[in-house]
């Protein structure tokens, strides 16, 4: 079996992959953007890069407790994107900005 | 031969006297606080009486009364054992019998001289206090017990000289005194460590038997018992104010005169003395180093004191240091073996110094406190009890026949010219004759101190008795004699200061009288010799001891003539004259020597100085400083540097985290090659063994290429590490490089011991034969 | 079993419940229940001297409280405690009485800080657990630092945090040392323990020991304080109310030398053996040192303060000496400076009420107006000093003696005795310099004229202060009359802390392993065969 | 020591050459699952479209844009879910996500309405770079131990049964074992309901004159006698 036959036999491997990947772009995104609305999407991609992760070991064990999980962070998620946003409403209110770059009051 | 008797009554009824009166006497009248305090007095002396006569009466020439007031012992700890015990032996006798009753006189005396005292209660609180803790003193069976005394006696003088505590000047003098005799303290409270580290005991009474203990050598080529000796003797010289700690005395006049007469004349002050006939053992004790230092010291404090005593002008004063040059003369005394003679000097000088104080009050109350004896003269027509009282205390003082002073001065001044002096090293011929000299260095100077006595005392007598009166008209408008509670004591006084020295006659002067009276004339040294203290040195023969007496009455006279040719009938010219011809001189001894200036500059100023440096500086600075300052700075400096790293931006928190993360798979990925390529090398003949990761790698986790021979070509491929590492049979002799390449194939990480970066610790070579 | 212990110990804690129940408004309430809980412990107290024996532990308790881990609550006295206890016990309704005009504000508050500091003290000075000691330990810390941040004077703060942080650290180097002993004695036996008796027979090596001591010793030298590690104590003192004084000078600081006494010295000879030295020559230069430095003070609450560094240097040195004299000075010194220096920080506490201010150039003539408040100061003062018959001298007589004298034992230690004479010397010369200080004090104070106009009203000492000062008075005669109550109890436990540190010393320090005290005895048993198992490395005994 | 400074050394100079190194493995991964779980175009397709969306979403200038292709991205992956037998979550991401939470998304950009002039942050460009290195770097290296695994992770043979994803079985957790942490979750978002009104609320109308600033409070306590009643009730609650 060579290296393509193992690329296109799609398995546990490739999903835990590709869920490296994303949560890598989301990393990326929280630090290299400025935009906190930007921060707070690539946050929505790693938790779904989690989510996929979780899902993918699920199926491979034949185990719904990792969907049963999986639920849980998309409630969670729900819940951090609603106060995320409001803070990000709030921010924008009282600084007209929502510049991470310029949201320094705190800061040394 | 002991019995028990309740000794404790003697100081418990003083204390509890003490205790009414402190605590309730504003509320009782001067009337009742007198008797109270009068009472407590009379019946600890009149107890003591008793204790006394069934002492020398039922009991033997060694007996002794002891009580012991607590069941348990005082101190208990650990081996040491401190009893709270009185005892009463014949030499506490004489103590206790001088104390209880010159203290009754002078209670008396002072209800009369206190009258106008608002705080009157207090005054007679402390002097109960005082009564109790001299008795406390001289009663002990050990030394620490009577330390308690010792300090309670500083106590009470601390409170009586600053009585009128509303003077700075007053309290100030209360505080020396405390302290001078602190420093004292010191002394005596090291000789009481070094006695029990060395005998084991501290009690009198079981000291006598062990003192061969104190002949070991023990520091600085003198024997052990020498030490305890010189540190016994400084705190006898703070308490009875010898050179150098008699600074304090003079300065305590400032109390009321009657304590004076009690504290700082009759008793109190003597206590050194009794100290040291106490443990005389230990002062005994050959090489008489300690008996040289004692007499030495004191035959120049009484000199000195008797020379400042010329020319001051206070009454008081010269009363003060004619004390420390007295207690001088009872230290030659004692230092010099005649412990009889110091012992008698004490007691006769009770009686007459306290009736001199007393006189001193009696005209000083006359004169409405006036103490400067240049504004008397002539009181002896106003007060003649005073007066004649004063004449007979001055004639016991100068050492005249046949007063008391003259047969206890006599006694000392024969001891000290007869006394010996042993010395280990004998074999110097040049110390052996400093030592033979001695005693007569001695007497010379108690001689010349003598004169000085006489002198000044008579000087005192005519500038205040005769010739008229210098002060102002209110001042002899207000002239009287003194009350008869004032005047009483003063008669007793003269009394003692008569007949006490008649119970020490010396016996070549009784040679020849009946054998009764010859018992009374000897009553003193029959008392105390030999079971108490040893007998006093006498000269050979008696025309020699005949020459001393005529010697030391015509000196007196002489003093007492010079006193009477200069200040008969007032100041007179010549005195002026002598006065401005030695002007150094006199300013010098008007001046004390300049010890006080001495003292303060060599020790208060730096003193003070060197704690306000400590506190400002050692303190504030280096020690708060070094830990306050310094740790937190070191701990601002670390913070000021690493909060740049939580600076609040969250992006770069995750920066660091990623960067983290990564740093910790590359280098522990890295890291186990890197291990993996250094080992250790071992040879058995053309055998070399190869151990790789010298334990730290797990086995089986990295596999190897190895190059044995340096060649560039691997010899073994696709290895791994067995439990004993790898080995190779050299074919033929010479040096090898060895190269190593570990590959972990999970994280795909190889490292070779040839890499220029990260190459082994050492080269991996080995060199076969 | 006698409850007694826990009973003391936690009485407080139920004064704590009550005052919470209590309006914050009833502040007479509140002092009332503070005092009539803690008269209550006193008495109950008092019923530990039936039947005492010093020398072993009386009404032990001891409950399971984390069996699994080793911790039990156990509490025991015996002599070297027990007048610690009643000292604390006794105390605490004085220093609760005096406070009525002084503390006003938040009197809640500080019954409860009171209580729960009464609590955290008898706890730990029954402790029979290293654990609950370190407990009650820390619970002391915290309504300290209350009552000095809260009621103090003006650099309260200051005062406090600094009080804390040195007592911190301290501590937590001593939790350190605890946790190290107590996994070096599951090693030795087997067993997880924090009990007194098991880490006392633990035996480490050497270096073990010096590390272990120098934890425990820093954290107790600082409470005492020892000489360089003193500066937080007068700022706490001048800093706090009257009331933190006085239970600051006598009693947590003589968690210091009790703590040394109870756990450093007997859980570490050969670490003593080597430290004593400087330990005894910090002590007397802490003697000296506070002396001179208390002399130049014009505020009296630190000239008091830096008194107590000189006493507490007495302490130090005493029980280092290592002999049952200067050990037993050490105890009572301990006693006798708790009574003396709290009366002069009551008494300083009645003049500032009246004044307040502190400096001494403020004062002078009082006597003339406040006779009785200067008889009282008068009394504390010559305590201070060490005047025979009073509190002071036989403590100072005791150590000083015992230090003059420590050759004469043969602890086993020659390093302990090499400078005896040299040290008594220099003690006793703390002994006039005592006096130096305190005298200047008392005539700065009392003597003299009455210049100051401000002092020409002062009323003398009411009957609640008379009723402050009067036990303490008491106590300050009977510990100068009468030692023997207190020494017949502390003597036996001193020569048996003693006897045990000896017997402990000569059986050597572990060589490489820890071990317990007899347990493996080099000397062959009864049957003539080895008590160690084969090739076991015997241990050095001397 | 010496070693780990050459070992930091060698990580300044090294690092391109170590990630050519990874570049060439030549390496045959584990064991694998001789059934594959789902056609191999379907999911590369469906990587491709997610990692795309990804990519698109943290580089756009347009808000607007880059919060479609995150739709985009989660429909995406709603669909591998369907792949792993995760329907009913396929069906809640597309719902929940991709529906309402990007909806939500949406509104905010619009109510904020804010063009970006420049998107990239340039602050500590360096780190940054380095950050991103370190990224790529991890993910090289965990994604190369995730798929060539030795030994292969542990996985269960065959297909899972028919049931496997569905409603029911989701239930049957969260009433039974899971049911607390439900529960927890459902206060979570009651929570954050309730944080995320408090947060966006305006405070522009203060209810007491103890809301407003310090230095606009009535000086006389009579001129607020009219407000008391509100200021009573009002005073903790705040909002509207």
């Amino acid at each position: 079996m060579d290296f393509l036959t193992a690329l296109m036999t799609i398995g546990l491997n490739h999903f835990l992959v590709l869920g490296l990947v994303i949560f890598g772009i989301g990393i990326m995104g929280v630090f290299l953007r400025r935009n906190a609305l930007i921060t707070l999407m690539s946050i929505e991609l790693m938790l779904n890069a989690g989510n996929l992760t979780l899902l993918s070991f699920a199926r491979a064990q034949h185990d719904m407790r990792g969907q049963a999980l999986a639920f849980l962070v998309i409630a969670v998620a729900a819940a951090e994107a609603a106060i995320g946003l409001a803070i990000v409403v709030g921010l924008f209110r009282n600084r007209k900005s929502t510049d991470l770059d310029e949201l320094n009051l705190l800061r040394f | 031969m002991t019995q028990n008797y309740p000794l404790y009554l003697i100081a418990l009824l003083p204390f509890l006297g003490a205790a009414l009166n402190l605590l309730f006497g504003r509320r009782l009248g001067n009337g009742i606080v007198s008797l109270i305090a009068c009472g407590a007095v009379a019946g600890a002396a009149l107890v003591a009486t008793k204790a006394v006569w069934i002492l020398g009466h039922d009991l033997p020439t060694k007996g002794m009364l002891v009580d012991q007031f607590f069941e348990k012992d005082w101190i208990t700890a650990g081996d040491l054992h401190v009893a709270a015990g009185l005892m009463l032996d014949r030499l506490s006798a004489v103590m206790v019998l001088i104390v209880t009753w010159i203290a009754l006189l002078i209670h008396i005396y002072a209800t009369g001289y206190m009258e106008h005292e608002p705080d009157y209660a207090r005054f007679f609180g402390y002097l109960n206090l005082f009564t109790g803790s001299m008795l406390i003193l001289v009663l002990g069976d050990s030394l620490p017990v009577t330390f308690v005394g010792w300090e309670g006696v500083g106590l009470c003088s601390y409170l009586l000289i600053g009585f009128w505590y509303q003077e700075d000047k007053n309290a100030t003098a209360g505080r020396k005194a405390f302290i001078v005799n602190r420093v004292g303290d010191f002394g005596f409270l090291l000789g009481i460590c070094l006695l029990w580290t060395l005998l084991g005991t501290v009690k009198y009474a079981e000291m006598g038997s062990l003192l061969n203990e104190l002949r070991r050598p023990f520091w600085m080529g003198w024997p052990a018992g020498y030490w305890v000796a010189v540190f016994l003797f400084i705190g006898c010289m703070g308490k009875s104010a010898q050179i150098p700690l008699y600074v304090w005395l003079p300065d305590a006049m400032a109390g009321p005169t009657p304590v004076s007469a009690l504290i700082h004349a009759a008793t109190m002050v003597t206590a050194g003395v009794y100290v040291v006939a106490r443990t005389h053992g230990i002062f005994d004790i050959t090489p008489s180093a300690a008996q040289m230092l004692v007499s030495g010291i004191g035959a120049i404090t009484a000199l000195m004191a008797a020379t400042i005593g010329i020319v001051q002008r206070d009454f008081k004063k010269v009363l003060a240091y004619s004390t420390v040059s007295q207690l001088g003369f009872m230290f030659v005394g004692v230092g010099s073996g005649a412990y009889v003679a110091g012992i008698m000097h004490l007691m006769t000088h009770a009686f007459f110094k306290a009736g001199l104080f007393l006189g001193a009050g009696s005209v000083m109350h006359a004169m409405g406190g006036e103490g400067d004896i240049t504004k008397m003269g002539g009181l002896g027509k106003h007060m003649p009890i005073t007066r004649w009282t004063f004449f007979v205390y001055c004639l016991a003082i100068a050492g005249i026949f046949p007063f008391a002073g003259f047969f206890s001065k006599d006694a000392i001044l024969a001891g000290a010219f007869a006394s010996k002096f042993v010395m280990a090293d004998t074999a110097n011929p040049t110390q052996q004759m400093l030592i033979n000299l001695y005693p007569k260095f001695l007497w010379g100077t108690l001689t010349l101190a003598a004169f000085c006595t006489a002198f000044y005392m008579w000087r005192l007598y005519f500038m205040v008795f005769t010739g008229t009166f210098r002060g102002t008209h209110e001042q002899e408008h207000h002239l009287h004699e003194s009350p008869p509670e004032m005047t009483l004591p003063l008669v007793v006084l003269a009394v003692g200061a008569v007949l006490s020295g008649l119970i020490g006659v010396p016996a070549v002067m009784s040679h020849g009288l009946p054998e009764s009276v010859q018992h009374f004339t000897g009553f003193f040294e029959h008392w105390l010799v030999p079971a108490i203290v040893p007998a006093s040195p006498e000269p050979h023969g008696h025309a020699l001891e005949w020459g001393l007496m005529a010697g030391a009455t015509i000196i007196s006279i002489a003093g007492i003539g010079l006193a009477a040719s200069l200040y008969r009938g007032g100041i007179s010219k010549a005195a002026e004259n002598v006065k401005n011809s030695l002007q150094p001189v006199y300013a010098l001894l008007w001046n004390k020597y300049f010890v006080d200036e001495l003292y303060d500059l060599v020790l208060v100023r730096p003193l003070k100085m060197l704690a306000r440096v400590l506190w400002r500086v050692a303190d504030a600075v280096i020690v708060d400083g070094g830990l306050t300052k310094v740790g937190p700075a070191l701990v601002g400096w670390f913070g000021t540097r690493t909060r740049r790293l939580q600076n609040g931006d969250v992006q770069r928190y995750l920066i660091a985290v990623v960067l983290g993360a990564a740093a910790v798979l590359f280098l522990s990925t890295f890291w186990l090659p890197y291990r993996g390529v250094q080992g250790s090398i071992t040879k058995e003949g053309r055998r070399v063994n190869l151990v790789l990761g010298e334990g730290k790698v797990p086995n089986n986790r990295l596999v190897y290429r190895i190059d044995w021979d340096g060649d560039g070509k691997f010899d073994e491929e696709n290895v791994r590490h067995a439990e004993k590492g790898f080995f190779h049979d050299y074919q033929n002799a010479g040096t090898f490089r060895i190269v190593v390449e570990a590959h972990d194939p999970d994280w795909h990480v190889g490292k070779s011991s040839a890499d220029w970066i990260l190459g082994a610790r050492k080269p991996l070579s080995v060199t076969v034969e | 079993m006698s409850m007694i212990l826990p009973v003391i110990t936690l009485l407080p804690l139920l004064g704590v419940l009550l005052c919470l129940v209590v309006p914050r408004e009833e502040a007479a309430l509140h002092r009332g229940i503070g005092i009539g809980v803690t008269l209550t412990a006193f008495l109950v107290s008092l019923l530990v001297l039936s039947g005492f024996d010093p020398a072993t532990m009386n009404h032990v308790v001891k409950w399971a409280w984390a069996p699994s881990l080793g911790i039990h609550f156990h509490l025991g006295i015996d002599g070297i405690s027990l007048w610690l206890v009643l000292l604390t016990t006794f105390l605490m309704p004085v220093v609760l009485l005096s406070t009525v005009n002084a503390i006003t504000e938040k009197v809640r508050e500080f019954i409860i800080a009171v209580l729960v500091l009464e609590t955290g003290m008898l706890g730990a000075f029954l402790a029979l657990d290293l654990f609950v000691f370190y407990v009650f330990w820390e619970v002391m810390l915290i309504p300290m630092y209350f009552i000095i941040g809260i009621w103090g004077g003006e650099r309260r703060l200051y005062a406090a945090i600094k009080f804390v942080l040195y007592t911190m650290v301290g501590s937590l180097l001593m939790l350190i040392a605890l946790l190290y002993m107590y996994i070096k004695a599951h090693q030795a036996t087997g067993q997880w323990s924090f009990a007194y008796d098991t880490m006392r027979n633990l035996i480490l090596t050497p270096q073990e020991q010096l590390l272990c001591f120098v934890a425990f010793a820093l954290a107790f030298c600082i409470k005492v304080p020892l000489f360089p590690l003193h500066t937080w104590l007068p700022d706490a003192h001048v800093e706090a109310p009257t009331a933190g004084s006085v239970i600051l000078a006598s009693v947590l600081l003589k968690f210091g030398s009790y703590g040394l006494l109870r756990y450093a010295i007997p859980f570490f000879p050969s670490a003593v053996a080597e430290c004593a030295p400087y330990m005894q020559w910090l002590a007397v230069i802490g003697v000296v040192y506070g002396s001179l430095v208390a002399f130049a003070q014009p505020d009296i609450k630190k000239l008091i303060a830096y008194s107590s560094v000189a006493h507490m240097g007495f302490v130090v040195l005493g029980l280092f000496m290592l002999n049952p004299r200067s050990v037993n000075g050490a105890m009572y010194q301990m006693l006798a400076h708790g009574i003396s220096t709290g009366g002069l920080f009551l008494s300083v506490g009645v003049i500032y009420e009246r004044r307040h201010t502190r400096r001494l150039d403020e004062f002078g003539g009082l006597w003339q107006r406040m006779p009785y408040f200067a008889a009282t100061l008068l009394i504390f003062t010559m305590a201070s000093v060490g005047l025979p018959g009073l509190s002071g001298f036989v403590g100072e007589f005791l150590v000083i003696l015992g230090t003059f004298s420590a050759t004469r034992d043969a602890i086993g230690i020659p390093a302990v005795v090499e400078h005896a004479k040299l040290l008594g010397a220099i003690c006793a010369l703390g002994v006039v310099l005592g006096a130096v200080y305190m005298l200047w004090l008392f005539q700065r104070a009392m003597l003299g004229p009455l210049t100051n106009p401000l002092n020409k009203k002062l009323p003398d000492l009411t009957l609640r202060e008379g009723l402050v000062m009067l036990p303490m008075l008491l106590m300050a005669f009977w510990l100068g009359i009468y030692p023997s109550t207190f020494l017949s109890d502390i003597d036996p436990a001193v020569v048996k802390t003693l006897a045990a540190f000896k017997e402990k010393n000569a059986a050597g320090p572990a060589t490489d392993a820890p071990r317990m005290l007899g347990s493996t005895d080099a000397k062959p048993a009864a049957d003539g065969k080895p008590a160690l198992p084969a090739g076991h490395p015997a241990p050095t005994a001397k | 020591m010496t070693g780990i400074a050459s070992l930091m050394g060698s990580a300044a100079t090294g690092l391109p050459s170590l990630l050519a190194q990874v570049a060439q493995a030549q390496r045959i991964p584990g064991k694998i699952d001789p059934v594959p779980w789902c056609p191999a175009w379907a999911f590369w397709v469906l990587a491709a479209l997610t990692v795309a969306g990804a990519l698109v979403t943290i580089t756009r200038r347009n808000l607007i844009g880059a919060v479609m292709s995150l739709v985009a991205t989660f429909f995406g992956l709603a669909s591998i879910y369907a792949l792993l037998s995760a329907h009913f979550l396929a069906a809640i991401q597309v719902l929940v996500y991709a529906g309402a939470i990007m909806v939500l998304f949406v509104f905010v950009v619009m109510v904020l309405n804010r063009e970006e002039e420049e998107p990239w942050s340039l602050r500590s460009p360096v780190l940054k770079a380095f950050g991103t290195g370190a990224v790529v770097y991890l993910l090289v290296r965990i994604g190369e131990l995730l798929f060539f695994a030795r030994p292969p992770l542990p996985q269960r043979a065959g297909t899972p049964p028919p049931n496997f994803g569905s409603v029911s079985e989701i239930a049957e957790y969260f009433f039974t074992k899971f049911l607390f942490p439900f529960e927890a979750v459902s206060i979570l978002l009651l929570i954050a309901v309730i944080g995320a009104v408090v947060l966006t609320r305006t405070v522009a109308k203060p209810t007491s004159v103890h809301d407003l600033p310090l230095d606009q409070q009535p000086k006389d306590p009579a001129a607020d006698e009219g407000d008391s009643g509100a200021h009573a009730a009002g005073h903790g609650a705040g909002g509207h």
